[in-house]
């Protein structure tokens, strides 16, 4: 790992509650641009809640969430996204009776990118939807949804991506690909937040991980080192770390 | 403006020429709505199918007598449903004149249902004979195209009611006076038109209760109680036929015994609202005295008697009740054949001429047609009575006010 | 007064309680708006006027009729419509539009068939069957009922009466009967009550009979209720019925009953102190019951955008 | 030729052209009239539902309000007819901005909720409290402004600012985002969206429509009561139309209101004894046959329908 430049998000002692159940009990965590951060831990552990939170669909309890040096805990979404933050959904939700460029024109045109845009011809090409470019996104097959979920996402040029369980669904070559895909992106100084299951997907695409149980974080490092600390095995009770 | 009447009038005598010259038609076309369903149904069936009846009866005859043509001419009755729907109402309005082109065009009942007419036929200078929206602002001094056939203007038709309690009341310890009334245009006009006629009499009555209910109101059981609460001597209660069902039925439910009271439909529905509430709830009952009770000296069309049976072997199956209503639309078929049977021609204005000059002449089942200068209606007036058990157990009407038409005294306060 | 308010409202409320259950099961189970509730209402109340004319029995023997019949319509009546309802696109949505046809189509039916006068029956005739329970309760077999030293109509009270004992066993279908069970399941997870296996169209037609019955057998007492019935009588009383469903929480029977005596109670307030105000209320109730507390008096589900 | 262009030279022109030669030579100029007033009202529900999923059960208030606002210039400040028309806009719009928390609401609860809402408008207009203002339930008469030809071209008018706002919509990125939320809000946040801004937006554009609608019919009918205006058969009907024919297109709700309102006068004019019937089981047809309106028949061949 090269040395670490200034994170450009910084989530310190988040809190979001419902009712009574913490669901985020203190997390503390950094990301960095061009850095691929995993989130991994149990069901419930709060790992979809801190997403949600860090794009706005809930507002935080407590604690403070900032994104280039600015406080942007409680905005709302769509504010996020033109300041450079956007998200993919574990269950994608395209604009059905849309069609596959109608739905990618939507957040080319108002997600305010602040660098130019890529084309959305190209868009369509890179990521395996021209073919389907003038079709209803519900003709789509899950895998085409979710490929146009993270199309939309990029669309709106966004400088922080949050990618919920990406990986589920997809068979051996589309995760290659879209692994590689993940990791140009970084490459070209994207920061990107992955919250997964597939333990085999972390360990290729992310530099570090972050392991999180009850609304806490209780690891912090790479993976290979994180399956070897005893609070992490107990956590996951031999469940599911492939590694 | 007289000048603008008499020069309109002499544009349509102008006109009025050659339809004398033409050939007679084969029929003569009224116009007319019903609502078939929906809120006003159970007022606009009545009228309209008493118009039906009379077109019947006339056809059979071989026709109505048209002055214009000096002969009988069969009637064509073009009558489309709106459902109580004004926009449709209007639609069908402006097909009578515009594509039927009706000879004659006659409104649905009801004010709501007449409103939108009043426009239509004064656009396109059409006489609207108006059967029996009472409305106040359809009258109006620039607006020739209008006159109230069968219902007295809501301003003027409770003054008996109020002419009673300010002239007789005081004598029979009537001191304190409740209204209850529904807000809608036809009782909310004539509680107005009431609480005046009792302020400025400068009579020593009080009013004691004076409020408005909703028209969608069917519950008065809480009410009666407060109105009970204020200790009237006279109750008076302005609604439609199911107002009054619900509250003189809410009045014997809950027990209560006003000493006077007084509701419109007993009168106006006596049948309705006898199979609704009952001879016994009807005792004692303050109403207006429809005109079948009182054997008006007829000088045209049929008495009620015959009107009446007339009636009852047309509609036997009971759908559509006979009453005011049923009256009031055979009162308009009277003021329309008697008009034809004057008018020089079928011109509107003519027709309206013709109409006017019947004003204080037409003697029919309803009483005196009379107008004023507007074509609002202000003769076939109600007097004011009292429903009282005969010695079958069956209702019978006393006319109590005005005296000269009294047949009998008051009962006060109700036993 | 305010002691007579209160207590009207209360068995005014009730007998709302039992107009409005219908439309909430209804609506819990199957997320269809049935816009021609009063409909149903209307059409028992002319059972009640068939019993009470035709018959000359008392009007009560009408309820157990009136249910029967319903449950059996709305059986047939769910076969006919909802499945390709629920097949559409955005079912909820037109669902208002089908039942509101579905209304005009009965209101229709009913003119042909009765007219459009006012219908009613004498309201010494309901409960004539329990006279004698009146003797020995009340020292008489007529007139106003006697409670808290003030009277009110007998029938309010027998309408009261039956309300809560229906409600009562739609409280025990709902939570003694397996049926019932499968039913509650339904309305709280929809979606996960098909993954689970549960026969949600069985389960869904028993609803909607059971809906449809209920609703007639609140039409019995509408002749007493609201004096009189027309055939145009059911658009008002579906309206009404949403405001109380609403106040009371969908999915939840107990909540209706709350929602119920809460409208019933405001109502005579309202009556009693600003009477000519009293036909807003059921709507700004509901609007603000809506925004202020969405799910409801006695409500959990969110039904925010 | 850009779309825009297209759908306004061969969908909106020729409506406009064929109902302003059809007064001359169609003598029931009020059916016309009505016509043109469903057809705005339709496109205005096409505005609202189409492109945002809320459905307007209350619609009608709108109308209402707008009638009510024109009758209020009329008889108090005595305006001229078009100003008249123009503050029955912004009454409308007034009444929708107050109504804007009920966008909060979802699915059927919106609809029962904007019902309520027209129907407490109408009884708060028909009070006899408020007699001074709006005459109450005694209804208003406005014969200073009554002139039924000017106001059937200002019906016109409002209809083509009308289609010009769904040609707008059908046309531009903002009615493609508004589509983005009418099927998705989360993700069309996430698409940067700002969706409380663009259902406000919507709906009050619905309303101003209804508004003016409502403006026109006042001063063309000129006598009313408020059940006239705030009959809820408006609020059906427009909401028939536009399903009828299919939402968020333009085509759509004008094919809608010109079939279906067409076989409504139609049945009216010729077996009216079952009028009530007839319509009622047309509408149970239409929902259960043909739910997504009658260009589903040529979309769900692949067809594009403007």
């Amino acid at each position: 790992m090269s040395p670490e430049p200034t994170p450009i998000l910084q989530a310190d002692g988040l809190v979001k509650r419902f009712g009574g159940f913490y669901a985020l009990g203190g997390l503390t965590f950094h990301v960095a641009p061009g850095e691929i951060l995993g989130l991994v831990g149990p069901n419930g552990s709060g790992k979809t809640t801190a997403i949600n939170v860090i794009s706005g669909l809930y507002a935080p309890d407590g604690g403070r969430v900032t994104f280039e040096g600015r406080s942007i805990g409680g905005l709302a979404s769509h504010r996020l996204v033109h300041l450079g933050i956007n998200r993919t959904f574990q269950v994608p939700k395209p604009f059905l009776s849309l069609t596959v460029r109608q739905n990618i024109e939507v957040a080319l045109a108002y997600g305010r990118s602040a660098s130019a845009p890529p084309s959305i011809e190209s868009l369509l090409q890179e990521y395996r939807l021209a073919e389907v470019a003038d079709r209803p996104a519900q003709d789509l097959n899950n895998v085409q949804q979710k490929t146009l979920d993270l199309v939309r996402a990029l669309a709106t040029g966004p400088r922080l991506l949050l990618l919920d369980e990406l990986a589920a669904g997809l068979n051996p070559t589309e995760l290659d690909w879209i692994a590689s895909r993940i990791r140009s992106l970084a490459q070209a100084g994207m920061a990107i937040i992955v919250v997964e299951h597939l333990m085999g997907f972390i360990e290729q695409i992310t530099d570090r991980v972050i392991v999180m149980n009850a609304g806490k974080e209780i690891f912090e490092g790479t993976l290979a080192v994180a399956v070897k600390v005893p609070e992490v095995i107990e956590v996951f009770l031999g469940g599911e770390h492939a590694a | 403006m007289i000048r603008k009447l008499a020069s309109a009038f002499a544009a349509a005598c102008l006109l009025a020429a050659p339809v004398l010259a033409a050939e007679p038609p084969a029929e003569i076309k009224i116009g007319t709505l019903y609502a078939s369903s929906g809120r006003y149904a159970s007022i606009s069936m009545p009228v309209h199918s008493a118009l039906k009846l009379w077109v019947d009866q006339k056809n059979a005859d071989g026709g109505v007598y048209v002055k214009a043509f000096d002969k009988k001419i069969p009637i064509k009755l073009v009558a489309y449903d709106d459902q109580s729907n004004t926009a449709t109402a209007s639609t069908l309005y402006n097909q009578l004149i515009t594509q039927d082109k009706v000879d004659l065009l006659v409104a649905d009942s009801g004010s709501v249902l007449t409103a939108p007419a009043v426009a239509i036929a004064r656009d396109h200078k059409m006489f609207l004979f108006d059967q029996t929206g009472t409305g106040a602002s359809f009258f109006s001094k620039d607006n020739p195209y209008i006159a109230l056939m069968a219902d007295p203007v809501s301003t003027i038709w409770p003054k008996p009611v109020a002419d009673f309690l300010t002239q007789d009341g005081p004598a029979l310890g009537i001191k304190k006076i409740a209204i209850l009334y529904s807000t809608n245009e036809f009782t909310g006009t004539q509680a107005n038109a009431v609480r005046k006629f009792i302020k400025d009499s400068g009579a020593p009555v009080e009013i004691v209760y004076d409020q408005g209910v909703p028209t969608e109101t069917t519950n008065y059981t809480v009410i009666i109680n407060n109105i009970r609460a204020k200790q009237p001597d006279a109750v008076i209660h302005l609604g439609y036929a199911p107002n009054d069902i619900a509250f003189l039925r809410n009045v014997n439910e809950v027990g209560v015994k006003f000493k006077w009271l007084f509701c419109i439909y007993p009168g106006l529905e006596t049948e309705l609202l006898e199979k609704n509430v009952g001879v016994k709830g009807l005792q004692h009952v303050f109403t207006y005295v429809p005109p079948s009770e009182l054997d008006y000296p007829v000088n045209f069309g049929m008495k009620m008697p015959e009107f009446r049976a007339l009636w009852n072997k047309s509609f036997p199956d009971g759908k559509v009740e006979f009453g005011f209503n049923a009256v009031a639309g055979y009162t308009t078929a009277l003021v329309i054949e008697k008009t034809l049977s004057v008018a020089t021609s079928l011109d509107q204005m003519e027709l309206r001429r013709a109409v006017f000059s019947l004003s204080g002449q037409l003697k029919t089942l309803d009483g005196t047609f009379a107008l004023d200068d507007m074509g609002g209606q202000i003769g076939e007036l109600t007097p004011l009575g009292q429903l009282e058990l005969d010695d079958h157990g069956h209702l019978k009407f006393v006319a109590v006010y005005p005296h000269d038409v009294a047949t009998g005294k008051p009962v006060y306060p109700r036993p | 007064m305010l002691v007579y308010a209160l207590v009207a409202g209360l068995l005014f409320g009730l007998y709302f309680s039992l107009v409005g259950i219908g439309l909430n099961l209804v609506f819990g189970v199957m997320r269809i708006v049935n816009l021609a509730h009063g409909d149903f209402l209307m059409l028992g109340a002319f059972i009640a006027v068939g019993v009470s004319a035709l018959a000359a029995l008392d009007p009560l023997f009408a309820v157990p009729l009136a249910f029967v019949v319903f449950v059996l319509v709305g059986l047939v009546l769910y076969r006919l419509l909802v499945p390709r309802l629920q097949g559409s696109v955005n079912p909820e949505m037109l669902s208002i539009i089908l039942f509101f046809g579905l209304s005009q189509v009965i209101e229709a039916l009913t003119t042909i068939a009765f007219g459009t006068s006012e219908r009613s029956i004498p309201s010494s005739e309901l409960g004539a069957i329990l006279a004698p329970l009146r003797v020995r309760l009340f020292g008489d077999a007529d007139g106003p009922v006697e409670l808290f030293g003030q009277t009110f109509p007998a029938t309010w009270a027998i309408s009261a009466m039956v309300s809560v004992i229906a409600i009562g066993l739609v409280y025990v279908y709902l939570y003694r009967t397996r049926l019932g069970t499968l039913t509650r399941a339904v309305m709280s997870r929809r979606d996960e009550a098909f993954a689970t296996g549960i026969n949600v169209d069985r389960v869904s037609a028993a609803a909607f009979g059971i809906g449809l019955g209920l609703a007639a057998v609140a039409g019995v007492f509408a002749p007493f209720m609201f004096g009189s019935v027309t055939p145009a009588f059911g658009e008002d009383a579906t309206v009404t019925s949403f405001a109380v469903v609403v106040l009371g929480s969908l999915g939840n029977p107990l909540g209706t009953a709350l929602g119920g005596v809460v409208y019933g109670i405001s109502y005579m307030l309202v009556q009693t102190y600003l009477s000519s105000w009293a036909d807003l209320l059921p709507y700004v109730l509901l609007i603000l019951i809506l925004l202020l507390r969405p799910s409801g008096l006695l409500g959990r589900r969110v039904r925010v955008a | 030729m850009p779309s825009t262009l297209r759908h306004l030279l061969f969908i909106v022109a020729p409506l406009l052209i064929v109902f302003a030669i059809l007064p001359g030579v169609y003598e029931n100029h009020l059916m016309l009239f009505n016509f043109v007033v469903f057809l705005i009202l339709a496109q205005g529900v096409n505005v609202i539902y189409g492109f945002t999923g809320y459905l307007p059960f209350g619609y009608v208030g709108f109308f209402g309000g707008g009638a009510y606002g024109f009758a209020m210039m009329v008889m108090h400040a005595h305006a001229p007819a078009p100003l008249a028309l123009i503050v029955a806009g912004v009454a409308a719009v007034l009444l929708g901005l107050l109504l804007t928390p009920l966008l909060r609401l979802s699915g059927a609860y919106f609809a029962i909720a904007n019902l309520a809402a027209s129907l407490a408008v109408l009884h708060f207009v028909a009070n006899p409290a408020l007699e001074d203002i709006t005459r109450g339930p005694y209804g208003v008469s406005l014969t200073a402004t009554f002139n039924p030809n000017a106001a059937y071209w200002a019906a016109l008018l409002v209809l083509a600012l009308t289609l010009g706002v769904v040609v707008f919509l059908k046309n531009s990125r903002f009615g493609l985002a508004l589509q983005a939320v009418r099927e998705d809000p989360v993700s069309a946040a996430m698409a940067g969206v700002s969706v409380v801004r663009m259902r406000v937006v919507a709906w009050l554009a619905s309303a101003l429509i209804a508004g003016l609608a409502g403006g026109v019919y006042a001063w063309y009918v000129s006598v009313f009561f408020p059940d006239n205006v705030f009959s809820g058969t408006f609020s059906i009907f427009a909401i028939v139309f536009a399903l009828f024919g299919g939402v968020a297109t333009i085509i759509g709700p004008i094919v809608g209101v010109l079939i279906l309102y067409g076989v409504y006068n139609l049945i009216g004019f010729t077996t009216p004894q079952y009028f009530q019937l007839i319509y009622g089981l047309l509408i149970m047809g239409l929902v259960l046959f043909l739910p997504a309106g009658l260009v589903s028949l040529a979309t769900r061949r692949g067809w594009h329908v403007p």
